[in-house]
C-alpha cells in the first residue's frame, strides 16, 4: 500500500525524523493561509501516488503567499502527468504546503526487502536529490549497503557504519545514526516494503531534515496496522479496482479491449502476453486468486462488464483450489442478473472441470467454448475482429 | 525416482478441519497420498476425512513419525505453522497459504536453516510426483508420470503447461511449484540441481515470471551446473511497469527483473524459451522426443 | 530490581492479564475503606520483598470490612518474619485488599532465564499453589517447559503448547495460550530477570486470573526502563545498603562484627569465607567493584564505619582497574574526615601497588599492614579478639 | 604454547580513547602484547597511547588485519561492540565491561555462534599468557610463565590466587576470566579441554562461585575428559541464601547453585578442593611439584 508524503512525513515526525514545517491543503485560499502562517518563501507539493512529480511540475517554490495560491491553483483539481502515471495522469487532491531549507549537502537513504539475500537492506549515497537508480546504474560505488537480520535486529553499530560513509562531519554523522535507527524501527515494526528519503538535506545549519519522505507497506501485513490501513488515500485508485478490491479480487485496468477473468497471476499474465500474440490487446488483468468461490467469481465478472472498453471477455480458468464448478456457478450467476452483449470465450480446465462445464451446457447463457488457451486466444480474437467488422 | 516425495512419504494435514484443508486432503488421499495425521489447535480426538486429528504438530508426530506436513492454515498463523513443523521434526514443509507478510517469511527462512527443514512455497500450489505422492492442490488428473520436472514460480500456468505435456504423452518426474511471494523456501536453483540429479528425469520445464531476479540467477546457475535440457516460458511481457500484478514477485523497477531480462538471461545459458504459453508442451516433445511424429511445432 | 505483589499486578492488567480486583492500603482504614468498596469477603496481604508470607501470618482472609480492619492492623507497620526476611523480618508498609475468587483450578506459570541453554524458559504445572521447587525436586514431569530463542521470539505453537498441557478445555487454554504470549511480552520487553504467576487460577466461572504475581528486574536494563526503576521501593533496602547503592556500591548487611571492603564479588565472597575459617564474623559483604576511583573508596570506608557492630575492619584489594593508589588516596581522605578508633587492616596488592602503599605510608593514618590474606585474616582475628578482652 | 592468545595476537582496543581504555592499553602495551589498532567512533585520525584511531572495527580490520579485539566500551554499547567485533571478522573478543543487560548477552551469543567467534566474559579481567600477550586488566607482574592453566568467573580473586601461585615459583601457562555474568562467552569446560590438550600445562585452577550451575558441568566434564590434576577452590560458602553478591551469577536459589553442591561435585570428579582462599598456590604446588621442598602444606 502506497500513502502520500505528506503522510510520509507525518509518520517521520511521529518517530522523531525531522522534516520540513508545513501543512496539507485541499483548496488554493487554504495553501495561502498555511503560507502566512508558515512565512514565505515556501514549496507548494502535488500529493498524488506516483515519482517525477518535480520534472512534471508538481513542486512548485512561490516566495509569497499569493504565488502560494496560484501555484496551488495551477495543481490541486488537475490531473499531473509524469512517467509513472500514464498518459492520463492522476487527479490532484491536496498540495503539501512546506517551508523552503537551505540546503548544504543532499544524501540519499533507502530501506527495502532484499529478495536474494533475504533480508532488509538499507543503503545510502551522499548523492541524494536526483535519480538514484541512474547513480546505481552508473556508480554502483556511489552507493553503501547494510544488510540486516531481521533475528537480530539493526546493530548501532550499522547504523553508524552507514552514516560514518557519507562523509559528514561527527555530530551529523551521530544524527544520521540516530535517524537510521528510527527509520529501520518504522520499517520492521510497521512490515514496510520501502522507506525512502531523497533528498535526505543537511541543512547549512548544520541540521539534518527529510525533504522527501516515500513509505509502502506490505498488504499482506496490514492486518496488524489498522491504523495504517486507515491512511489509504482511495481517490488514488480506479473505481473499478477499488470495487475490486472490496471483492478481494486483484483488478488492474489496461488500455486494450479484451476484457480477462483468470485465476492465478501468472496464467493471467501469460493470458494477457497471449492476447497481444494473437494482435489483440488486453482491457485488465484480473486474477480471481486460487481461493476465488462463487460469489468472487460473480462479482469479478459483473466489474468486467462494467468496463465500456471491453469489446469480448475472454475466461481462462485451470481450477486448482479453485474448483470449475464454483467458476461456472458464479459466471451462470452473474449472467442472470446483467445483460450481457459480448462475445465470451471460456476455457476451462482442472478440478471439478466435468461438473463446471455441465454447470454452464445447463444455463441459458450463451459462449464460446474452447478446450485449450490457444484456441481460445484465436477464438478471442476472431470474435473482436468480427465486431469491428 | 522422483525427487522430495514419494510413495513411502507419510504426511501430516496443518488446517484440516478447515474448508480447503478437507477438501484438498480428501483429493490427495484419493490420488493415493499418506496423509497420516491432521493438526488443528482444539480439535484433537476428532477426525476429518477419517483422518484422526491432533493439537500440535509434535504429538501428530509422536503418534505418527510424519516425514512432510502440507499447511492450509489461514495467513495470519500460517508462518507459526510452518515453524512449528519444523520444531517438532517435520524436514519437509508445503505451505499452500497465500498472504503471508514478508518480514515474517524472512525469519521464518532463517529459522527452518537452522533446523535443516526444507520448505516448498509459501503461495504455492505444491508438490506432486504423478502416480506416487501428491502434497498439493493441483488437479491429480492431468498429470501423468514421465520424464520431465516442471518448477514454476505460478499456479495455475503451471497446470496449463504440464496439462501441455501430459496430452501430449509426456510425463512428469515432479512437479513443483516454488511460490510466487518474494521470500520463500526451495528455489529454481535447489529444484533444478536435484532434477538434474534424479535419474528420472530428462529434462525440465521452467516457469518464471517478471519481478525478482529468481530467473536470472537460475539462468546464472543452468549456464555452470545443469547438463539436462531447459524449456521456459516467462509470464508478463505485457504487463504494464511498476504495477502491481497479484504476486508480491511481479513488480517490475527500474530495468531490473522485466521479462525481457529474465528471457535473455534463460537464452544465454542455453535454456529454449518460449514465447507463447500455448507452445510449451510442444517444445518441450520435440526436444525430448525429436523422431516422434505428429507432433505439434512450437 | 524486586517490586511488590500489587505493582506486580498492576504491570499485569496494564498488559491485559486478569488479576483480582483490589487496592493497596497504607492504614487499617484505608484497607477497611477498599474492602466496603470491593465488597467482602477478601484477602488482606501484606507486601514485603520476601516470599512465605502465608505461613508467616502475612496473607488473612476477612469476611466483613470490620475484620479487614483488624487483619490490617495485625499486619500493618510491624516486622513480618518468613524464612526468606531472617529473624529480624521485614516492617509491613503496605497490605493490598483483594477480592477472593472462586478456585476451580490452581496452576503454575514461571518465566526466568536459563544460563545453561543461553535462552528464556517459560515453564507451566497443573500443580499450583504449593511451594513449586518442591514440585520440582519431587515429580520433575509436573512441571513442562519450553525454551524460547530471542531472536525469534515466542511463537505462537510454543504458547499453544504449554498451555495445552494444562489439560484445560478448549476456551481455558486459548486463554492460557494469550496470556502467556503477554507474560513473555513483558518478560522480553522489560527485561526481566523472573516472572511467576503461583497460583494461576482457574475460577469456577471458567475465567483466568493470576491470583498472585512475582516479577523481577534486570538491574543492568534499568536504563531503558526508568518507569519501572521508579518503581523501586527504597523502604526495602536497609539505609546503609541505599546509601552504598546511591554511591555505586555493592553492599550488603550480614550479622557479623568485621567490616569487609573488597574490590571483586569473588573476592569479597572468598575473604567472608576466609574470616570465618579464623573464627570471626563478616559484619558485610561490600564489593567496591573492579572500576572504584577514590571518591567511592571514601564512601565505601565511610558506610563501612557508620556500621556500630562493626568491631574491625579489614580492607582487601587486589588492584586490577582499581588502583592500589586510588584505592589508598580514598582511604586517606576518608580518614581525614572521620575519627577511626577501630582497628583497621589493609592488605594491598596490584596494580600500582607500590604508590599505594607508599600514600598509605606517608599519611597520618594508623592501620596494620599484611602482604597476604592469611597473615591479614589472622590480625583481624587478633584485633576482635583484643577489643573483647 | 599457551591457549588462545600468544605473542603472535594481534589486538585492537574498543573504546580506547576512555579512560580504563587508555589506561590499560598502556599497560598492555608495556606489557609486550600487541595493539595494532583502537576504536571509537568519532575519533578517527586521533592516537590514543601511540595507537591509532578508527571509527569502527571493520575500518581497524583492513587496516591492520588484527586477530582479537579488547573492549572497555561502556555497558550500554558493549554488547553491539562485541557483535560489530564479530562482524569485522574478529575470531577472539575479550569484553571486559561489566553490567550489559543479560537479554542482550543472550543475542549476543548467537549472533557469535553463528560467526564462529570465541567471547571471553563480560565482565572478565581478560586473559593471560605470562611473557606472551596480556589482553586484560590484571597485573601483568603477578604473573610468571609456567605450567598451570587457571580459570576462574572471579576477577581479583583470580589476581589472589596467581599472586600465590607465582610466589611459591610456579608460572601460569595462560590464565582466562570466564566472567561473572549468567550468559557469557567460553566456560569452564570450554577452557578446560583446551588446557587439557595444550601441551605447556600440567595442571589446572579453577576458581568458582555460588550461583548457576557452571562448576557443577565443569564437575561432570572433568570426570569425563580431563586427565591432569586440578585444584579447584569455590567462594561463597559463607555468604547468606537468596542474597546478591555482586555477580548477578552469585544468587542462591533452592538447593542448586550452592557453594556446598559445587564442592561436593568437584570432589566426586577428583578435584582437589581447597577450603581456604589462601591455600590454593600451595595446594598446586603439592601436586605439581610433590618433591618439592619449602611448600606450604594445604
Amino acid at each position: 500500500m502506497k500513502i502520500h508524503e505528506y503522510q510520509a512525513k507525518e509518520i517521520f515526525a511521529s518517530v522523531g525524523i525531522p522534516v520540513p514545517r508545513g501543512e496539507v491543503a485541499a483548496t488554493p485560499q487554504e495553501a495561502q493561509r498555511i503560507a502566512e502562517t508558515l512565512g514565505s518563501p515556501v514549496m507548494v507539493k502535488a500529493q498524488v501516488h506516483a515519482g517525477g512529480r518535480g520534472k512534471a511540475g508538481g513542486i512548485r517554490r512561490a516566495e509569497t503567499p499569493k504565488q502560494v495560491n496560484e501555484a496551488a491553483k495551477d495543481i490541486l483539481a488537475k490531473p499531473l502527468v509524469t512517467h509513472q502515471t500514464g498518459p492520463g495522469g492522476k487527479r490532484v487532491n491536496r498540495v503539501l504546503v512546506e517551508k523552503t531549507v537551505n540546503i548544504a549537502n543532499e544524501l540519499y537513504i533507502g530501506l527495502a526487502i532484499d529478495r536474494k539475500r533475504r533480508s532488509s537492506a538499507i543503503m545510502v549515497s551522499s548523492r541524494g536529490g536526483v535519480e538514484i537508480e541512474e547513480i546505481a546504474r552508473q556508480d554502483p560505488e556511489a552507493i553503501f549497503t547494510e544488510w540486516i537480520d531481521p533475528t537480530i535486529g539493526l546493530p548501532v553499530f550499522q547504523a553508524y557504519r552507514l552514516a560514518n560513509y557519507l562523509g559528514l562531519d561527527q555530530a551529523q554523522t551521530r544524527k544520521v545514526s540516530s535517524l537510521i535507527q528510527a527509520l529501520y524501527r518504522l520499517f520492521a515494526g510497521k512490515d514496510c516494503s520501502l522507506v525512502e528519503i531523497n533528498p535526505l538535506v543537511i541543512e547549512r545549519s548544520g541540521e539534518v531534515v527529510a525533504l522527501d519522505a516515500k513509505v509502502d507497506f506490505d498488504d499482506n501485513a496490514l492486518f496488524r496496522h489498522p491504523e495504517i490501513a486507515a491512511l489509504q488515500d482511495e481517490s488514488e485508485v480506479s473505481p473499478l479496482e477499488l470495487k475490486a478490491k472490496a471483492f478481494n479480487l486483484n483488478y488492474i485496468k489496461l488500455d486494450g479491449n479484451v476484457g480477462c477473468l483468470v485465476n492465478g497471476a501468472g496464467l493471467a499474465m501469460a493470458t494477457m502476453d497471449l492476447i497481444e500474440l494473437v494482435g489483440a490487446s488486453p482491457a485488465n488483468f484480473l486474477d480471481v486468486g486460487g481461493g476465488a468461490d462463487e460469489t468472487m467469481i460473480e462479482n469479478a465478472f459483473c466489474i468486467l462488464l462494467s468496463d465500456p472498453a471491453v469489446e469480448a471477455v475472454f475466461i481462462n480458468i485451470f481450477g486448482g483450489i479453485l474448483r470449475c464448478d464454483a467458476l461456472a456457478q458464479g459466471i451462470v450467476r452473474a449472467a442472470e442478473t446483467v445483460t450481457i452483449d459480448l462475445p465470451v470465450v471460456i476455457r476451462l480446465e482442472g478440478t471439478n472441470v466435468k461438473e463446471g462445464r455441465k454447470v454452464l451446457r445447463r444455463s441459458s447463457f450463451h459462449f464460446s467454448s474452447a478446450t485449450d488457451m490457444q484456441q481460445a486466444a484465436a477464438l478471442v480474437a476472431a470474435a473482436v475482429e468480427g465486431r469491428r467488422a | 525416482m522422483s525427487i522430495l516425495i514419494d510413495q513411502t512419504t507419510k504426511a501430516i494435514v496443518q488446517g484440516i478441519t478447515g474448508n480447503e484443508g478437507r477438501f484438498h486432503t480428501s483429493r490427495m488421499i484419493d490420488y493415493g497420498t499418506k496423509i497420516v495425521a491432521g493438526v488443528t489447535p482444539g480439535k484433537e480426538g476428532q477426525t476429518a476425512e477419517d483422518v484422526l486429528v491432533y493439537n500440535t504438530v509434535s504429538a501428530a508426530m509422536a503418534a505418527t513419525g510424519a516425514t512432510a506436513s502440507i499447511i492450509f492454515v489461514p495467513s495470519r498463523f500460517a508462518a507459526d505453522a510452518i515453524m512449528e513443523a519444523a520444531e517438532a521434526g517435520i524436514k519437509l514443509v508445503i505451505c499452500i497459504t497465500e498472504g503471508i507478510p514478508v518480514q515474517d517469511m524472512i525469519t521464518v527462512r532463517r529459522y527452518l536453516d537452522r533446523l535443516g527443514t526444507i520448505l516448498i512455497g509459501p503461495n504455492t500450489p505444491g508438490i506432486i510426483s504423478p502416480n506416487k505422492c501428491k502434497l498439493g492442490i493441483m488437479a491429480g488428473y492431468i498429470h501423468r508420470e514421465g520424464p520431465v520436472g516442471v518448477v514454476s514460480r505460478s499456479g495455475t500456468l503451471t497446470y496449463e503447461v504440464v496439462h501441455q505435456l501430459s496430452q501430449l504423452g509426456i510425463g512428469q518426474s515432479t512437479c513443483v511449484g516454488i511460490g510466487g511471494d518474494p521470500i520463500g523456501g526451495l528455489s529454481f536453483t535447489d529444484l533444478l540441481i536435484r532434477f538434474e540429479e534424479d535419474p528420472q528425469t530428462r529434462g525440465m520445464v521452467l516457469i518464471g515470471e517478471i519481478g525478482g531476479s529468481a530467473e536470472e540467477e537460475a539462468a546464472a546457475y543452468i549456464a555452470e551446473r545443469i547438463k539436462k535440457p531447459v524449456v521456459a516460458f516467462v509470464a508478463g511481457r505485457t504487463a504494464p511497469l511498476g504495477r502491481r500484478m497479484g504476486h508480491a514477485g511481479a513488480i517490475i523497477t527500474g530495468g531490473s527483473g522485466t521479462a525481457s531480462a529474465k528471457i535473455a538471461a534463460l537464452a544465454k545459458a542455453g535454456v529454449t524459451v518460449v514465447e507463447s504459453p500455448a507452445n510449451v508442451g510442444a517444445t518441450m516433445a520435440k526436444i525430448i522426443r525429436p523422431n516422434n511424429r505428429g507432433l505439434l511445432i512450437a
